[in-house]
C-alpha cells in the first residue's frame, strides 16, 4: 500500500507544472481567474492547439492513434495540475466522448477522417443526447432518422446540448426504428454542423450565461456513411461513451484550486479581530470541506488503481460524480457566503459576481451528465443489487 | 392565540393578489425587468391609487394604518409575484422611518407624496461595516453653521436609482443620526448596481452633501433605527415566504406532469420525499414569518432581535433548501431563464443574503441567548 | 392574529403550574430529572391517582365521560407544563388511544365498564396492533380469531408492545376475516391480559431496557361482547384511533425541558476560557435547535388553532411527528456530545448515563409510531396529492 | 500509488477472519460479553499463538513487525467481529509506546510476555482535563528517592481492569513522563466501568504510588506519546471501518429479506437512496482510514496530525450516519439487543467518542489549515 505517488510520477507532475508555467498564455489564465466566460471558444481552441504540439493533446488516447500512452494516474495528474493552474478545460465532446466510440466503433475511415482534427482542435464538436421529453430517460428519445437511398433524414429536436453554437460537428443519438423497444432501433450519427435544416438555439441560463442550445432537425440530410457501427445498435455505443465520460468526473482539480481560493480569500476577511478562515464558526466550515475533499481525492485514486487493474471504469464512478459534484457546490456556496450581503450585486460577466455567478451556474452540476438522483440509482442497483 | 385573518386584512391580501394575477403576470414581469427602469411606474401609481403604499402610514397621518399583519400579506403576495417595484424600500422600510421618527412637520412634508407614489425614499443605512455589526456605520454627518455635512459610502441600496429622497443614517459624534437627503442634492453619486434577484440598486458616494437642520430626522436613532430595520426583516420574511410558497407549487405541479420512464417523475418515492421535506420548511417558514410580523414590534429589545434574527435564520435556511430543490427537481429547465423557478429561485437567494445573512443572524441570535 | 395566550389561558397556565409545583410528589419527579424508569409503573398510577383526584384525569374527554371540557389550546398547555414540570407522561393507550375509541365506536356497556376505570388508573392497558411481520404494512396483520359461539379464539402474536408486561387490558387488531381485503377483515377486541394463553415477553432493547414485548396468543377465549364495533371494521376504528394519536406528538414540552437542561449543562462546560454555550460552535448547535424548535412550537399551535375549527386532526400531524422527533433526537445527541468521551462510560440504569441512555432509546422515536418515512408517505400522498 | 496488500498482509486479514469466523460468532460474543471479565482469556491466548499480539513488535525485538498496514487489516476484522478482547489496548497502543520508548531492558522485559498474551498492558493517559487538549494532564509524578510518587485520576482506560502492566503518563515539572506500574502496586484503585460499546475499562485512581527509577520510559515523552495515539488512533479507525462495512452488508441483506406492502423495502427508492448514501460514507471512510494508517508513522507532525484527525472527524460522521440509518432502516429490530445490528451501532457510537470526539478532532485540524 502506498498513497503517494512514485518518483516517476512525482517527475512527470514536475515536467507538467513547468509545462504549465511557461506555455499558459497569461491571458487565457487570467479570464480563468476572473471566472471571465466571454472567450470560451477562442480560449479553449488556442489551448489545445498547445498542448496538440506539445504532443499531450489526447492524453487518453492510445499512442497508436496519436495519444500519450500516459497511465491512468498520469492523466489524472495531468487533468489536476491543469485545474490548480487555471487552465481551460479540454473540450471533452470530442477528446473524451465521440472520439473513444470512433476509435472502438468506428470505421477505419471515420477514425482516420475525424482523429486527428479532434486532436488538433481542428474541429469542435458537441453531443446530441438529450430532447426535451428525454432527460433521465433518455431511451425514449424520439428524434427520427428515416433512410432515404445513401442518406438518413432527421427531424427532431435536440436539447440541453452544450456549447454547441461554437461546433462544427454533432455527434447524435436518433431513432431508426420506433417499432421496436426504446433501446433497440437507436443509430449513433456524425453530423456537419453546417448541414441545412439545422437551426441552433442558445438557452439562456438563470445566470445570464449561454451554454447550452436546443438544437431543431428539419429534413436534415446525413449520410448512411456518418453512422458509427450498425443500425439500431446506437445505445451499445451511448452506454460505452457514458462510461467514458467519467473521467475526472469527480472535478478533484477544480475543487482544490477553489478551495484554495477560498481559504486565501477568507484569510483576509476579518470579523472579531481575526479572519474568518480562523473564525471557529466559518473557518470551521472550511475545514470540513477541505477533509471531505482530501477523502473524495483517495477515493478517485483508488477508483483509478482499481479500473487500471480491471480496465473498465465501473458504477464507482457515479460515487464520484454524487460526492464530487457535492463538494463543489459546497466550495462555491461558501465562497458567495464569504461575500456576505457584497453578493447581491450582481452581472453576470463582472468580476465581482464570480462568486455569485458559479454558485448559480453550478446548481447545474447535480443535475446534467446524469442527475445524481440517477447516479444513486445505479448505485443501488449496479453496486447494492438493490 | 388566534392565527386568523380579520375582513380588512383578508382583503387587504385578496386585492393585492388580485391586482398582481390581473396586471403582472410572469410575462408581465419579464417586460418590466426589461424596461430602463427595471420596475414599472404605472404599477406602482396603482399601488398609490389602491391604497398599498399608505398601509404603514397611520390614520393619524392619513394612512391605512394596517398594521404588521397588512405590511405581511401584501409582502406575501408581492412575493408570490416577484414584483420588482420599491415596495418593501419605501412603503415599508422609509416610510416606517418618517413615521416613528419624523417631526408632525416632516410627516406632513413627506408622508402624502410617499402614499399616492408619487415620492419615493430609501432608507441608506447598510455600509460595508456594517456586515457583522448592523448598527457600526463609517458615514459621518459634521455640524456645518445651522445645518450637517454628510460623507461616506452606503451599500447596495435597494431601488435608490427610483427614490427621490434618501434617508441617510451617518454617524454623529457618538450618537446615530438619519439624514433626509434628496437624491439629486450636489454630492450624491449613485452607482447603480443589479441585483441577483433581478432589483436595481445602487451604491450611494455622499461627498460634503448639506443637509439642512430641518433634514434630521429625531435625535439618536439607534434604537429606533433598529426597530424600522426589523420591520423592514418581517415584511422581507413575508415577501420571502410568498416566494417559497410558489416556488414549491410549481415544483409539485412540474413533479405531476414531467413524465420520464413511463410516468411522472413525482411518482418517484425519493423525490416524494424531496418534496414533503420542502413542504415542512415551508410550513416552519409560515410559522416563523408570524413570529417576526407579531414580534417586530415589540417593545421588549430582546423579544423583538431574537424574534427576528431565529425567522431569518430558519427562513433563510428554508429558502436555500426549498430553492435549490425545486431547481433540482426541475431538472435541466430549472436551470433556463424561461421558467418562474429560477427567478424565485434568485429571489430567494438575495433573501438569504439581505438584511444579515444566514450566519450573522445565528450569531445575534446565539449572543441573546448564553 | 395574535401568537400569544389569552389573559384567561395564561391564568390557566398559571393553575396548572400551581397545582404542578404542590401535588407533584418529589420523589416522582426525582426520578424523572434523573432519567429513572424503575418506578414507572407505580409513578405512572399514583400520578394519574393524583390527577384524577384533581379532576384532570383525562383532559381531552369530553365532559360526560369524566373529562375536563377543556379547550385544543388548554390541553396542550397542560401537557406542555406537566413536562417542563418533570411530571410523568400519562399512560396513552387507555386515556388516548382506547378511549376515544371506545367513546366514539363502543356500546354503552363497554364504555360504562372501562371508561371510568381508564380515567382513575384502576386499568392498565396496552396496544396489541403491530406483528412480526406487519409493521409499516400494519393492514397485513396475521393474528387469527375464530368464532366459536360466544367468543373468539384467538392465535398469533404481537410485537413492539409498548409497557404490556404491566397491563391488565390489552386492545388489538385481530383478523377475523382472512379471505377479504387486507384492510377487511380486521376487527377490534379488548382483552383482558388475564386470561389464559396469553405469553408476554419483554424485548430486551439496545440501551439495556425493557419498554417493548412480544406477546403470544395460544388459543385465547376472548368473549364476543369484547369486540368493539361490527366485526370486520376494525380497521375503520384503528385509523380513528391513529388519528387520535397524535396530541402532542410534537414533544414540544419534553424538548423544552431537555434544551433547558442542555443550555444549563453546557453553560457548566469550559472550554478555551468560555463556556460550551457561549462556544461559537457547540453554542451554535444549540441556537439552531433552539430556532427550530420556536418554529415547531408555532407551526404545533397552527395545527391546533386549524384542528379546534376543522374538529378533527388532519395529516398535518406528520409533519408535527417528523420534525418532533428529529428535534428531540437532535437534543438528545447535543446532550451526549457535552460529555464528550464522559458518555462513554455507560450502565443504563445511572445516573451518569442518562444523556447517553437517552440518546440510545430515543432512536426509536423515528420508527415507532408510524415511522418517519411512512409519515413522508402520509405528506406525499395526503398532503402535496403525489 | 498502489491499494493493494502484499501477500503477508492478505496472509493476515484473511487467517483473523478465519479465526473470528470460526470461532467468534455472534453467539459466542454474547456469551464473552456475558461474563465476569467481558472477554475471554481463551481467545486472547490464541491471538497470542497465532502471532496477531507480535504484529507490532519489530522483529528485532522478537516480534513480527507487520507495520500499521498489518495492525490495519487485524483491527478490520476485529471491528467485523465486533470483538471484546484488549487487542487495541494492548497490542497496539501500549505495546508501541514500549516498543518507541522503551529501553532495551524494558522491551526485554515486558514485549514477550506481551507477545504471547500471558501479559497485557494498557496506556493510561486520558484524564477529565485533556478533553480539548490531549496532552493537558494533571497527573503528578514526584522524585522520591531514586524513584517517583505518582498521584493523580486516569479516565475511562479501556482494558485497564485486564492489565497486569499500566503505562501512566505524568507531569514531571514541565515535561510528561512514562511510568510503568503493576496494576496491583500499592495506592492503585481500580473503579470499573463498562463502555456504552460493551468493553471493559475502569477509571484509576493513584494516590502517591511509588515508581522505581527503572520504571520511567524514555524522557520528556510529549512528541512520542502523540506518535503512539495516532498509531492507536488509526488501528481504532481501521476497527471501526470494520463494523460500518458489516452493519451496511447487515442492513443491505435485511432490506432484501424484510417484506412491507407485498415487496421487499430494499426496493423502496427513498431506502435505496438512503443506502447509496451510507454506501458513499463507507467508501469515503476507508480512504480516510488508509489514509490514516499510511500516515500515523509520518515524521511530519504537521502531515501526521492533519491527516489523522481528518480521518477522525470524516470517519466519526460517517459512523455516525451509517449506525443511525442502520436502526432506522431495520426498523423495530433495530432497537433490539437481539440483532447484530445495535451493537455494531453501539460500537460505532464509541468510536465517534473515542480517542478525541469529531468536534475536538476538527477543532485540531482547523487549528492546523488555517
Amino acid at each position: 500500500m502506498d498513497l503517494d505517488f512514485s518518483t516517476v510520477e512525482l517527475a512527470f507532475r514536475d515536467e507538467v507544472r513547468q509545462f504549465l508555467a511557461a506555455e499558459l498564455p497569461a491571458d487565457i489564465r487570467d479570464r480563468i481567474v476572473r471566472g471571465d466566460h466571454s472567450h470560451v471558444r477562442e480560449d479553449t481552441i488556442r489551448w489545445q492547439k498547445i498542448l496538440h504540439a506539445k504532443g499531450w493533446g489526447a492524453p487518453a488516447w492510445p499512442v497508436e492513434f496519436g495519444g500519450t500512452g500516459w497511465s491512468k494516474t498520469q492523466q489524472y495528474i495531468f487533468e489536476t495540475e491543469c485545474a490548480l493552474a487555471d487552465a481551460p478545460a479540454q473540450l471533452a465532446f470530442g477528446i473524451k466522448m465521440v472520439a473513444p466510440v470512433l476509435m472502438r466503433y468506428g470505421s477505419t475511415e471515420q477514425q482516420n477522417r475525424f482523429l486527428p482534427r479532434i486532436r488538433a482542435a481542428d474541429d469542435w464538436w458537441c453531443q446530441g443526447y438529450s430532447e426535451p421529453g428525454s432527460g433521465s430517460d433518455l431511451a425514449s428519445l424520439k428524434m427520427k432518422a428515416e433512410r432515404d437511398g445513401d442518406e438518413y433524414v432527421l427531424n427532431g429536436q435536440k436539447a440541453w446540448n452544450t456549447l454547441g453554437h461554437f461546433a462544427d460537428w454533432i455527434f447524435c443519438l436518433v431513432r431508426t426504428d420506433s417499432s421496436a423497444k426504446p433501446q433497440k432501433g437507436i443509430s449513433f450519427l456524425l453530423i456537419d454542423m453546417k448541414t441545412s435544416g439545422i437551426t441552433v438555439r442558445p438557452t439562456k441560463l438563470l445566470d445570464g450565461s449561454f451554454e447550452v442550445n436546443e438544437i431543431w432537425f428539419d429534413n436534415v440530410r446525413v449520410p448512411v456513411t456518418n453512422r458509427v457501427g450498425d443500425e439500431n445498435e446506437g445505445w451499445t455505443y451511448a452506454k460505452f461513451l457514458l462510461g467514458h465520460e467519467r473521467t475526472n468526473i469527480a472535478g478533484i482539480g477544480w475543487s482544490k484550486r477553489e478551495l484554495r481560493r477560498l481559504k486565501s480569500d477568507s484569510a483576509k476577511v476579518s470579523k472579531d479581530g481575526r479572519s474568518l478562515l480562523e473564525d471557529p464558526v466559518f473557518g470551521g466550515r472550511i475545514a470540513q470541506v477541505e477533509i471531505e475533499l482530501t477523502a473524495l481525492e483517495i477515493t478517485n485514486m483508488r477508483v483509478i488503481f482499481d479500473e487500471a487493474a480491471k480496465k473498465a471504469p465501473g458504477p464507482e464512478a457515479s460515487m464520484l460524480k454524487i460526492r464530487g459534484t457535492e463538494i463543489m457546490q459546497r466550495i462555491s456556496e461558501l465562497q458567495m457566503e464569504l461575500l456576505g450581503a457584497s453578493a447581491l450585486a450582481y452581472a453576470h460577466d463582472s468580476d465581482d459576481s464570480r462568486a455569485t455567478a458559479s454558485y448559480l451556474n453550478l446548481r447545474k452540476l447535480t443535475i446534467f451528465g446524469g442527475s445524481n438522483e440517477i447516479q444513486r440509482n445505479i448505485i443501488a442497483h449496479m453496486i447494492l443489487k438493490l | 392565540m388566534d392565527f386568523s385573518f380579520n375582513d380588512e386584512q383578508q382583503m387587504l391580501l385578496d386585492s393585492t393578489r388580485r391586482f398582481i394575477a390581473e396586471r403582472y403576470d410572469f410575462e408581465h414581469r419579464n417586460h418590466v425587468r426589461a424596461t430602463a427602469d427595471g420596475w414599472s411606474r404605472d404599477v406602482w401609481k396603482q399601488f398609490g391609487e389602491l391604497g398599498l403604499l399608505a398601509i404603514n402610514i397611520p390614520e393619524a397621518d392619513g394612512g391605512i394604518g394596517a398594521g404588521s399583519v397588512g405590511t405581511m400579506l401584501v409582502s406575501n403576495a408581492m412575493g408570490e409575484g416577484l414584483l420588482l417595484e420599491p415596495f418593501l424600500s419605501s412603503a415599508v422600510l422609509a416610510t416606517h422611518a418618517i413615521v416613528q421618527l419624523g417631526s408632525a412637520q416632516q410627516r406632513g412634508d413627506w408622508l402624502p407624496a410617499l402614499a399616492t407614489g408619487e415620492s419615493i425614499a430609501v432608507l441608506a443605512h447598510d455600509e460595508a461595516s456594517t456586515r457583522f455589526d448592523v448598527m457600526h456605520i463609517e458615514t459621518q454627518a459634521v455640524r456645518s453653521g445651522d445645518g450637517w455635512r454628510i460623507t461616506g459610502r452606503k451599500s447596495l441600496v435597494y431601488h435608490a436609482p427610483a427614490a427621490n429622497l434618501l434617508l441617510v443614517s451617518a454617524r454623529v459624534d457618538k450618537e446615530i443620526g438619519l439624514f433626509a437627503v434628496p437624491t439629486d442634492a450636489a454630492g450624491v453619486t449613485l452607482l447603480p448596481r443589479t441585483t441577483v434577484d433581478e432589483q436595481r440598486a445602487a451604491d450611494i458616494v455622499l461627498d460634503n452633501v448639506a443637509a439642512a437642520a430641518s433634514a434630521r430626522l429625531g435625535e439618536d436613532v439607534r434604537e429606533a433605527l433598529q426597530v424600522v430595520l426589523d420591520q423592514g426583516l418581517a415584511a422581507l420574511c413575508a415577501e420571502a415566504f410568498g416566494a417559497m410558497d410558489r416556488i414549491l407549487a410549481a415544483t409539485i405541479e412540474y413533479s405531476r406532469s414531467r413524465v420520464q420512464f413511463g410516468v411522472p417523475i413525482g411518482s418517484f418515492q425519493a423525490l416524494q420525499h424531496r418534496m414533503a421535506e420542502m413542504l415542512m420548511h415551508l410550513e416552519q417558514a409560515r410559522s416563523m414569518s408570524y413570529l417576526a410580523t407579531l414580534r417586530c414590534t415589540d417593545t421588549d429589545p430582546v423579544a423583538r432581535r431574537t424574534a427576528l434574527s431565529a425567522a431569518k435564520v430558519l427562513m433563510g435556511q428554508a429558502a436555500r433548501y426549498i430553492g435549490q430543490q425545486a431547481v433540482q427537481l426541475h431538472g435541466g429547465m430549472g436551470m433556463t431563464d424561461e421558467l418562474e423557478v429560477s427567478h424565485y429561485f434568485k429571489r430567494l437567494l438575495a433573501f438569504e443574503l439581505r438584511c444579515g445573512t444566514t450566519d450573522e443572524h445565528l450569531a445575534v441570535y446565539h449572543q441573546q441567548i448564553r
